[in-house]
């Protein structure tokens, strides 16, 4: 079970869903990195993700480092509660950039 | 023989695949001793990270490590101990990173601290191995 | 150390309020090795009767009894045993009532055969007590 | 957390929910019973039942039986999928009179 990915206008979109833990992490980091190494910038699809631990949030982090060297974008959008939470206490809602859906930063857009 | 405090012992092996089970029992102590969901989610959260670390760190991802993790209702607190066998903790090694120094990983620790009100290794129990305490107190 | 084929150990306290804790855990059990949802009803069903009866009839709802449940994920089936430290039982004692006979009570090692493909006593543990085992078949 | 308690037309209907186990059993037991002993027939709602053992059936066929001495009807009603499997096991699906829904048996009338 890997997490799907979609073409949105100039985005690859990953979705996360579910428990994002230390079992499932490795393959978010591997879908997030893969989407990246096309050149391709990344939104992050957080709605439906009920549980992230630390690992989990270390795949986007890692994501986030290889846009910024790498001049792509990269942010996060409608994050749950669950996952906002543990963003927060790690600090990292002030780091990425998070929309509110992604509609929210498609109609922005380029 | 059955200390009437403690909730429940279970043992399991350094799988990542048994986090799943050890959050749900975790979500099931904290319902029995009437949490809220907030704090019932900081717990689970804080535990699941703890045993990450050993599963990681102390067993270094070796899958048939053995860890026992023992949750008591003590009053005005929930204790939640964590047993492993792997080599002994150098204490001074447990710390996250610095949260303004972006990296991934390093967040554990500080996650753990975040989340319950006491943590810390106990004295190396007897047979080897590590014993790592949490407490969650229980306000009325 | 740790068994691979051992999903999991738990140590409770006979109970009664323990055995929401029990069924949530056997219920992720069942979902670890894939069971289907009827089959994990069932699994449920029968290892919350087994329990029921350690701490009805074992403990004579003494609540301070221990008992220890063992799941294994063995080639073919899902096997749990449990243990627990009362008095030995005379396994002649333990059959259900007539089902037509209907009165209270009297159903739960109906059910637990009915559920199970496996059921019965083991050879009584060194330490005294006794050792329950139930196997469910896992069809491919 | 006792289980609710209605009257509607000559019934008093009993309305179990959530996990009639070993802990649960006994107040199902108290509440069936002191409904009949007030010389009511007694209806019990099982559409919100998520689970039942040995020991929330035993309160059943008691209720059943002191009915049954006492010339009141004893029924169950909207009886949950969960619950049904456990009374099918037990072969007391033959045993008590089983409605489909509450309303089913108070339309029949007396
Ligand atoms: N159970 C443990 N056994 C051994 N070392 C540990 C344990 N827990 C934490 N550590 C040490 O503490 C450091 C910080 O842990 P943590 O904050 O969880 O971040 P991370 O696990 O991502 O490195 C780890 O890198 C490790 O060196
Ligand atoms: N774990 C046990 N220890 C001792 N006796 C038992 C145990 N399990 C079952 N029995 C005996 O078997 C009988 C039938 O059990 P069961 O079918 O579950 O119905 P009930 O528990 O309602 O009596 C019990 O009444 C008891 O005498």
């Amino acid at each position: 079970m890997s997490f799907p990915v979609e073409k949105r206008q100039g985005f690859l979109v990953v979705m996360l869903a579910g428990e994002v833990d230390l079992s499932r992490s490795p393959e978010a980091r591997k879908v997030i990195m893969k989407a990246l190494k096309k050149m391709h910038s990344v939104m992050v699809d957080m709605s439906r993700v009920e549980y992230i631990d630390s690992s989990g949030v270390a795949s986007l982090v890692e994501g986030f480092q290889y846009a910024r060297s790498n001049n792509l974008e990269f942010a996060l959008a409608g994050v749950s509660e669950a996952a906002m939470n543990v963003l927060r206490l790690a600090r990292l809602d002030q780091v990425f950039p998070i929309y509110a859906s992604l509609e929210a930063r498609l109609e922005a857009g380029a | 023989m059955c200390d009437s405090e403690e909730l429940l012992f279970m043992r399991f092996c350094s799988r990542p695949s048994r986090l799943k089970l050890l959050r749900c029992v975790m979500r099931d102590a904290a319902t029995m001793v009437g949490l809220d969901a907030e704090t019932t989610d900081a717990l689970v959260l804080a535990v699941n990270e703890a045993c990450m670390n050993i599963i990681q760190h102390g067993y270094g991802m070796d899958p048939d490590g053995r860890i026992e993790i023992r949750v008591c209702h003590e009053p005005g607190a929930l204790v939640v101990q964590l047993r492993d066998y792997a080599h002994s903790v150098d204490v001074h090694q447990v710390r996250s990173r610095d949260l303004d120094d972006v990296r991934p990983g390093g967040l554990g620790v500080h996650l753990i601290g975040s989340l319950m009100d006491e943590c810390g290794f106990l004295e190396p129990p007897p047979g080897g191995g590590n014993l790592y305490q949490m407490k969650k107190y229980l306000t009325q």
